[in-house]
């Protein structure tokens, strides 16, 4: 695998035109330190993990089960959980099914201006192995290889129940501070590119999108 | 030897002794016949000259008899101060027409020779005092000028020849008839001693003896519709012999008419009625006149017929004193400025207004041009200016309403089509109008010498002290002389002029004036300073920047109504000027001329009327009218109100305000456009709080405000150019003044001055804001800029204190305006009109917003990468209005404590000041204490947000890193939302902003060319159809005056 | 039938010479006709003017034995007008001449001599 | 008036008070909507987890000074209209800065913060944030008119700027207060804050699905934290000035949380009970009745109680 070395200067935003990359920032993304004092860190994550703000974009054929989740039934407003329309915003990326390369680009643009801490949670046994798509031409298999996950809810599809407990994984998770798939995605910030481009043919937007 | 040839009857005997040698001479040496022409020319014109001076320091009016006996026996002719005057300029013109007509005249001695008759003969006419000689004099007159027309051998000169022919000698028939009955009646040919019989012309046979003298004298005027005849030659004659008519033989008529005029007493209403009814009619049809030479003609009988009703007018009004004055100046006037014209006309070939596109590229000329036209609409200095204002006061007092109506419209009129001359002269052209000889702009500089020195004598002889009333424009004419030193030179030299005179002017002003004087000046030298970012050589922008300056000195030292009107005609001229010099502004520099001209026209019959009360010009005497007061403050009102661009009277200014040059932009929104503010506040002092009729027209001028503000605002919302924006923005902040001012409390008073000031502030940040923008983008369309903050952010920071000042948001000095006025109107017990207040006060957000967001925030676009800060020169003057507004926001009783004591020196102080509380009687403001809570609470936002950011990581980022629904923008142009910003706005609002207005103006347009051309159908081209004109004319005039005898 | 005074006669033709001149200057249209019109009322204005002056019976202006000083003004013709018909005619002559050039150079020009052709200006 | 220290402290404890009631509101608001649709809902403190959340976040994106100073100025505009707004009515303690200016300085003081921050989103380059400014500006203009008219009726009435005075002239009763005295212009002016609170039907500004959430829809973590906390403090301020002009104010916080609460209610179940309006539809609406029953609150106030 030929993996492309990111110094730590600049991107190169080799994908964009020259025109292009004036208007895009060329910043590399840097892991975030915990809070110096140890029981910040803690309430912080506690926090994190009380108010979790779903990005509203249904990725896939499981983005049906999230809608019975906040209504009157599960009502998962309960748990913190709430809808947010804009990536800016949340706090948590649910990958709803399988994830085609087509949409990975746009997964990749969202996930990215997501503000960390930032969480990842795969529905379905997509995600995981392509699961009935795993030979499509265009289903990616194991998709924690394009963007680190956090959390996987598999089942096809998980029924809302199960969205449910995956929910309660996932908070339990943040408590404890184990929910680092942001920093991780900065670490191993090559690999993940490479992986990317790999899949992304039309590569036209800068190396990370802020 | 001197006294022989000092004898005024030299004027007959040279011009006819050499009339009748020079083709003689001619055979053996034609050089010597032409020397000895233009000699007996010189003589002609000196020997009135000298009498004038003569005559001026005591020397007794001449009469002189002929065959050495005295009337009533022999025939007798008079030389006296008025016909020394105009013998002197008719004389005058015809040296210099002679001049003119070198060319024509080289090698035609015949042709000399009866120039010189023809000036013979205007000299008789206004010479003698025998009826049957003045008679002889029209004739030999009418057979020179026969004999000049037939220079020009083309059909339609001689077709038009033959016309005026048939007419004048239908007329002299008369006219002959009318004397020979008369002398039948009264037994005697001499005027003086025919007016000592006059009882005896009575019963039908002395009314036939009248009507047929007045009848010919009328024809001579050539009165509408009976008329057509004399503008065939002023199209078809050659231009000097055109201008020898329109300019000698009109000028011998009209002082035949005023000789007569004792003799006809019964026929002065019917010939002040017909020489209106020609002084209107030919304005409405010049309207619809394209042929340069015709136009003249229009416009020559149009003036003419202007000086015989003031003739006639002052004579029934028995206002003899003012004749001098006023036919005197229109006369001079005319005479050069009309003669200055059919030269020029000649000078250039092109016959169709339309062709003297590119006159701008020969400035000279172009300035030639100019004066004369001024000169003709009867701007300030020249003859006409102060001969049109006497009379307008003349006829006010004398209660003669609809005259000043009929003179002022038709006066405006008369600049419509003039100036829409001047216009097509202004704009480029690849053609530029050929000249046919250099020698032919002589004559035209003389006349144009001549306009000025009459015009400074003319205001001497008013008692005003000329220099330093028409200081303003000497010195713009002096700074003319600098055109070819570099531009920033002339803009020190001009600011030092302005500075100097500021720093001697505005330490004399109180009250009012020290309010307006520093706005204006101080306002007037920043944007004077701002106007050197231009490095181009900007030719006349600094002469009439100065003029302008100086003439808010004149608003402000003037005593008198006449003072004050004088400076504001300069404004008028000097920003009209200045407007011409924008790039695209042609469309709208004439719209802009006429509603300036209309406003001070309105003005002029506001003062006629005041006049009219107080018998006296003092601006003081404003106060003593009572029983005008509320006509008198609509006019002056009104007049104000279209200078501001009111509701309704707007169609000029948003063109106006935003082709003007970027830097004279600021200057007439944010300065000059005060000076309105001024004269409305003149007006409102002196006559808005007297109660009875003025509560009506003041409460009107509310509504008016508010509309104003309203529909300004609602304008501004809908704009995509800059500019335009802030030229409604501008119309909708005046109208809040308005509103303030018309509330008539101290309270709305101290409002309308301190939204001024705010106004003078945070307008001419703005513009000159936009100055940077329109200079380094290029552009003024709001939606192709964007994202310009990290460019230029000075000129950002300057524009969001200008929208905060301008929105009202506390606390800068916006809010004290909003607070001070709501109070007022609330006080005033005007409660729908604060409510409507409020609405057009939230309106300005919308705009704002835009104005700011779409030019400074958003999307930049990829070409305005590079772009750079706005020059120092801009940024400067900006910074210094900025440290203005934060200081008056700072302490506002800074400002609101002048200015209540100000407007205390009218009214009774209401505001109570306590330290930096304000307290009206509603409520209470503390400028200080909110600016210290607002700046202290930010302060405290900002550190915690500081706080916060120091455990986040703060990724500066770039324009295209937005969220876009997981796509990404592709062009900033598709990105940037500003195209139609308030869409949904004009769908729920749209229908309010119509262009009504425009509609209406452009109806009121057609409506008068549309006049014109029917007024226009009674010219059949037919000589005959002009004959029985004639006419009728007669009938007519025996039976309208046959029954009043 | 008493006997009409000379001026009357001469008042009344001149009158109607002045009313056919008119006709002529306003319905015919060949521009020389018209000149012959204004002719005629120019020679009627002529006639008029003296029989202005013309007191029936009256003599001679000149002061010599048939006429004394002390009724003279009663008992001469008005001399003036006589005079002044003079000037007036050699007045209209100087017009009349003028007007014929004008015809010839227009039909030069135009080679017409209607006035109807002769509205080469209008508005 | 002049111990400026206590003033200080004094209204740290107001902001503190009015904050924190003004985050318990948007729970309490939540929870009432959750109820209408048959949920349970967040629970009350939900609020303040989630403002601590977005405080915690560690990252952060900034399009610009501007952008960066855009909460700042919301929330210095929403701390600033409370500063000018008396809490309590009688109270040195809970008077605020109300002394600085009157009415008019509350009313024109509430834009302090939206300019600001229309500044701020408008750096952000997204065209949601410019077209959400734009709609909300839209529908400003458009409720200020019969808010306007009524604040107008209620002056005359009271014939004073001062919000104390106001208040005090309704002290003595239930019966003084202005939604009796004068109805006419409470209607109005309610109707007026419903377009001010931005619930349905008058929610396009934000339309979460539509331009999401509008205005802010670049702004995040402790920028979005500082504009939470501004939406407590300046409904709370909003609140109270709506309790002082027609409410008859309060004189202690319980009458003022039930008052404030009562007020709020009405935008919260017309906001439960509508769809949206297109803003040119609002625009339209609210000059349409809402500003004739201005109109007739002024006449009705001139006519009938004045004299």
């Amino acid at each position: 695998m030929d993996m492309q070395k990111y110094a730590l200067g600049p991107l190169p935003n080799d994908g964009l035109s020259a025109e292009d990359r004036d208007l895009f920032s060329d910043a590399r993304p840097v892991p975030y330190e915990p809070y110096p004092v140890a029981v910040v860190e803690k309430f912080v994550n506690w926090v994190r993990a009380n108010s979790l703000w779903l990005l509203a974009f249904g990725t896939g054929c499981g983005a049906i089960e999230l809608n019975p989740l906040m209504t009157a039934r599960f009502d998962a407003y309960r748990m913190g959980v709430q809808m947010r329309p804009t990536p800016r915003q949340s706090s948590v990326f649910i990958i709803g099914g399988y994830a085609s390369v087509k949409t990975l680009k746009r997964i990749i643009r969202s996930y990215e201006q997501m503000q960390g801490p930032k969480f990842v949670v795969c529905l379905g046994i997509c995600p995981i192995n392509g699961g009935m798509y795993w030979d499509s031409y265009n289903t990616l298999n194991k998709f924690d290889e394009y963007l680190p996950v956090d959390l996987y809810i598999t089942g096809c599809m998980p029924r809302p129940e199960v969205l449910m407990a995956g929910v309660l994984e996932l908070k339990k998770k943040i408590k404890e501070g184990r929910a680092d798939g942001a920093n991780r995605y900065i670490e191993n910030f090559e690999w993940y590119k490479a992986n990317q481009k790999r899949v992304i043919k039309d590569w036209n937007m800068p190396d990370y999108n802020w | 030897m001197v006294e022989a040839l000092s004898n005024p009857l030299n004027l007959v005997v040279v011009a006819l002794g050499v009339g009748f040698l020079l083709p003689l001479i001619d055979r053996s040496s034609p050089a010597l016949a032409r020397s000895l022409f233009n000699l007996a020319l010189v003589y002609q014109a000196a020997l009135p000259i000298l009498w004038l001076f003569w005559l001026a320091n005591g020397a007794p009016t001449q009469e002189i008899q002929t065959a050495g006996i005295s009337p009533p026996f022999s025939i007798n002719l008079r030389f006296g101060m008025e016909e020394a005057f105009f013998v002197a300029g008719v004389n005058l013109a015809a040296l210099l027409g002679g001049w003119y007509l070198t060319d024509l005249l080289r090698g035609r001695a015949a042709a000399m020779s009866v120039f010189l008759i023809l000036t013979m003969g205007v000299d008789g006419m206004i010479m003698t005092r025998d009826l049957f000689n003045l008679f002889i004099f029209i004739e030999i007159t009418a057979i020179a000028t026969f004999g000049l027309l037939s220079l020009e051998r083309n059909a339609a000169a001689l077709t038009a020849g033959f016309k005026y022919i048939i007419a004048t000698s239908l007329a002299s028939s008369f006219l002959l008839l009318g004397v020979m009955l008369l002398y039948y009646l009264t037994g005697t040919l001499n005027i003086d001693d025919m007016q000592a019989q006059l009882v005896l012309v009575h019963g039908p046979l002395g009314l036939v003896a009248m009507t047929l003298l007045v009848a010919g004298m009328i024809v001579e005027l050539k009165p509408y519709p009976a008329n057509g005849w004399g503008l065939d030659v002023y199209e078809n004659a050659p231009p000097g012999v055109a201008a020898m008519v329109s300019v000698g033989v009109s000028a011998g008529a009209l002082f035949a008419l005023y000789k007569i005029l004792p003799l006809v007493l019964p026929f002065l209403s019917a010939l002040a009625a017909v020489a209106g009814v020609t002084f209107l009619a030919s304005n409405f049809i010049g309207l619809k006149q394209k042929k340069v030479r015709r136009l003249l003609g229009y416009s020559s009988i149009g003036q003419m017929s202007l000086a015989a009703a003031a003739l006639v007018l002052l004579t029934q009004l028995d206002r003899g004193a003012a004749i001098p004055l006023v036919v005197g100046g229109l006369f001079l006037n005319h005479l050069f400025a009309k003669a200055g014209l059919f030269w020029l006309a000649g000078a250039l070939k092109q016959s169709d207004t339309q062709d003297w596109r590119g006159l701008r590229a020969n400035p000279r000329l172009l300035a030639l041009f100019g004066v004369l036209l001024a000169a003709l609409v009867g701007l300030p200095p020249f003859p006409g200016f102060w001969a049109k204002w006497e009379l307008v006061m003349q006829l006010s007092a004398g209660g003669l309403n609809l005259w000043v109506a009929v003179i002022l419209l038709g006066s405006l009129l008369e600049a419509v089509y003039l100036f829409r001359w001047f216009g097509q002269a202004m704009q480029a052209s690849k053609h530029e109008p050929t000249l046919s000889g250099r020698a032919h702009q002589l004559p035209v500089m003389v006349a144009v010498l001549g306009l000025f020195a009459a015009g400074h004598f003319a205001a001497a002889s008013f008692g005003v002290d000329a220099l330093r009333v028409l200081a303003p424009l000497y010195i713009g004419i002096a700074l003319m002389l600098l055109h070819s030193v570099p531009a920033r030179v002339q803009g020190l030299v001009s600011l030092v002029i302005v500075g100097t005179y500021s720093y001697q002017v505005l330490p004399a002003q109180d009250g009012i004036n020290a309010l307006f004087g520093a706005m204006l000046l101080g306002g007037g030298l920043l944007m004077l300073v701002a106007g050197l970012y231009r490095g181009d050589q900007r030719l006349g922008h600094y002469p009439l920047m100065t003029m302008l300056l100086l003439s808010f000195g004149g608003l402000l030292q003037a005593g008198t109504s006449l003072e004050f009107f004088v400076a504001w005609e300069f404004l008028t001229i000097s920003s009209y000027l200045l407007l011409c010099r924008g790039r695209d502004a042609a469309p709208h520099t004439l719209s802009y001329l006429i509603f300036s001209l209309a406003s001070a026209f309105l003005v002029l019959a506001g003062f006629g009327l005041a006049y009219a009360e107080t018998g006296s010009i003092a601006l003081a005497a404003l106060e003593r009218v009572e029983g005008n007061a509320a006509l008198v403050l609509s006019l002056l009102g009104l007049g104000f109100l279209v200078k501001a661009g009111a509701f309704g009277l707007h169609v000029w200014l948003p063109g106006a305000y935003a082709e003007a040059d970027d830097d004279f932009s600021a200057m007439l929104a944010a300065v000059f456009g005060k000076a309105a503010v001024f004269g409305l506040f003149i007006a409102i002092m002196s006559l808005g709080v007297k109660g009875g009729g003025t509560d009506i027209v003041m409460y009107v001028l509310g509504w008016i405000g508010l509309l104003t503000a309203f529909f300004g605002a609602l304008m501004a919302v809908f704009q995509e150019d800059l500019k335009k924006t802030l030229a409604y923005s501008s119309m909708g902040q005046v109208g809040y003044m308005v509103t303030a001012l018309a509330t008539g409390t101290h309270l709305g008073w101290v409002a309308a001055g301190y939204l001024s000031v705010n106004h003078l502030l945070f307008k001419g940040l703005l513009f000159l804001v936009a100055a940077g923008i329109v200079l380094r983008v290029g552009q003024r369309e709001m939606y192709r800029m964007g994202g310009l903050i990290s460019n230029m952010p000075v000129s950002f920071f300057g524009m969001m204190i200008g929208i905060i000042a301008l929105s009202g948001v506390p606390p800068l000095t916006g809010f004290g305006g909003k607070w001070l006025m709501l109070n007022a109107l609330l006080e005033k017990g005007w409660y729908w009109q604060a409510g409507f207040a409020f609405f057009a006060s939230a309106l300005a957000f919308l705009y704002l917003f835009r104005m700011i967001h779409t030019v400074f925030l958003g999307q930049r676009k990829l070409a305005h990468k590079d772009l750079r800060e706005a020059p120092l020169a801009l940024i400067v003057p900006q910074l210094v209005l900025v440290a203005v507004i934060l200081a008056f926001s700072v302490q506002p009783t800074w400002l609101v404590n002048p200015v209540a004591a100000i407007m205390a020196d009218y009214l009774p102080q209401t505001l109570e000041v306590h330290g930096s509380l304000i307290k009206s009687g509603l409520g209470y403001w503390d400028g200080f204490m909110v600016i210290n809570v607002v700046g202290a609470v930010f302060m405290v936002s900002l550190l915690i947000l500081l706080l916060l950011s120091r455990f986040m990581r703060v990724q500066r980022v770039k324009q295209f890193n937005i969220v876009f629904a997981a796509e990404r923008p592709e062009r900033p142009e598709t990105t940037h939302y500003a195209y139609d910003f308030y869409s949904f706005y004009e769908r729920a609002l749209g229908f309010l902003v119509l262009p009504r207005a425009t509609a209406f103006w452009n109806g009121v347009s057609e409506w008068s060319h549309s006049l014109g051309s029917g007024l226009r159908v009674f010219y059949t081209g037919n000589g005959q159809t002009y004959a029985l004109y004639i006419l009728l004319y007669v009938a007519l005039l025996y039976f309208a005056v046959g029954d009043s005898v | 039938m008493t006997e009409l005074p000379l001026s009357t006669i001469t008042l009344s033709t001149g009158f109607g010479l002045m009313l056919i001149g008119m006709w002529g200057m306003l319905v015919r249209k060949n521009i020389i006709r018209m000149i012959v019109g204004f002719s005629l009322i120019d020679t009627g204005i002529h006639m008029i003017m003296v029989s202005l002056g013309y007191i029936r019976g009256g003599t001679a202006p000149i002061i010599d034995g048939s006429v004394d000083r002390a009724t003279a003004l009663t008992r001469v013709v008005d001399p003036i007008p006589s005079a002044l018909v003079l000037t007036a005619i050699v007045i209209g002559l100087g017009i009349t001449a003028v007007m014929l050039a004008y015809a010839v150079q227009i039909h030069t020009h135009k080679e017409t001599l209607s006035i109807e052709d002769c509205s080469d200006s209008k508005w | 008036m002049q111990n400026w220290p206590s003033q200080i402290g004094y209204f740290m404890l107001n902001l503190t008070i009015v904050g924190l009631y003004g985050m318990l509101l948007s729970g309490i608001v939540a929870r009432t909507l959750a109820k209408v649709q048959g949920r349970i809902g967040i629970p009350l403190y939900q609020p303040f987890l989630d403002l601590a959340k977005n405080l915690g976040k560690r990252t952060a994106v900034s399009h610009g000074v501007m952008f960066y100073l855009g909460p700042v100025f919301r929330l210095a505009g929403g701390i600033g209209t409370l500063a000018f707004v008396p809490v309590l009515y009688g109270s040195e303690i809970f008077g605020n800065f109300s002394m600085a200016g009157d009415l008019l300085l509350a009313m024109y003081f509430m834009f302090f913060g939206q300019l600001g921050m229309a500044l701020g989103a408008g750096e952000s380059g997204h065209p949601f944030s410019a077209i959400g400014i734009a709609r909300g500006l839209g529908q400003m203009t458009a409720y200020e008119v019969p808010f306007a008219l009524a604040i107008i009726a209620i002056v005359v009435q009271y014939d004073t700027l001062s919000i104390t005075e106001i208040v005090a002239a309704q002290q003595g009763g239930i019966g003084n207060w202005t939604v009796f005295t004068n109805p006419l212009a409470v209607i109005a002016a309610m109707i007026a804050f419903l377009g001010m609170t931005a619930y349905p039907p008058f929610d396009v500004v934000m339309a979460p699905n539509e331009i999401p959430i509008g205005p802010p829809t670049e702004y995040h973590s402790s920028y979005l934290a500082m504009m939470t906390m501004n939406q407590a403090v300046f409904a709370g301020a909003k609140l109270i000035l709506f309790m002082a002009l027609f409410f008859g104010g309060a004189t202690n916080l319980v009458e003022l949380v039930i008052k404030t609460w009562a007020i709020y209610m009405v935008a919260v179940v017309v906001g439960a009970a509508f769809p949206r309006f297109r803003v040119d539809q609002s625009i339209r609406f609210f000059l349409r009745y809402p500003t004739l029953i201005g109109i007739a609150a002024i006449a009705y106030t001139q006519a009938v109680l004045l004299p």
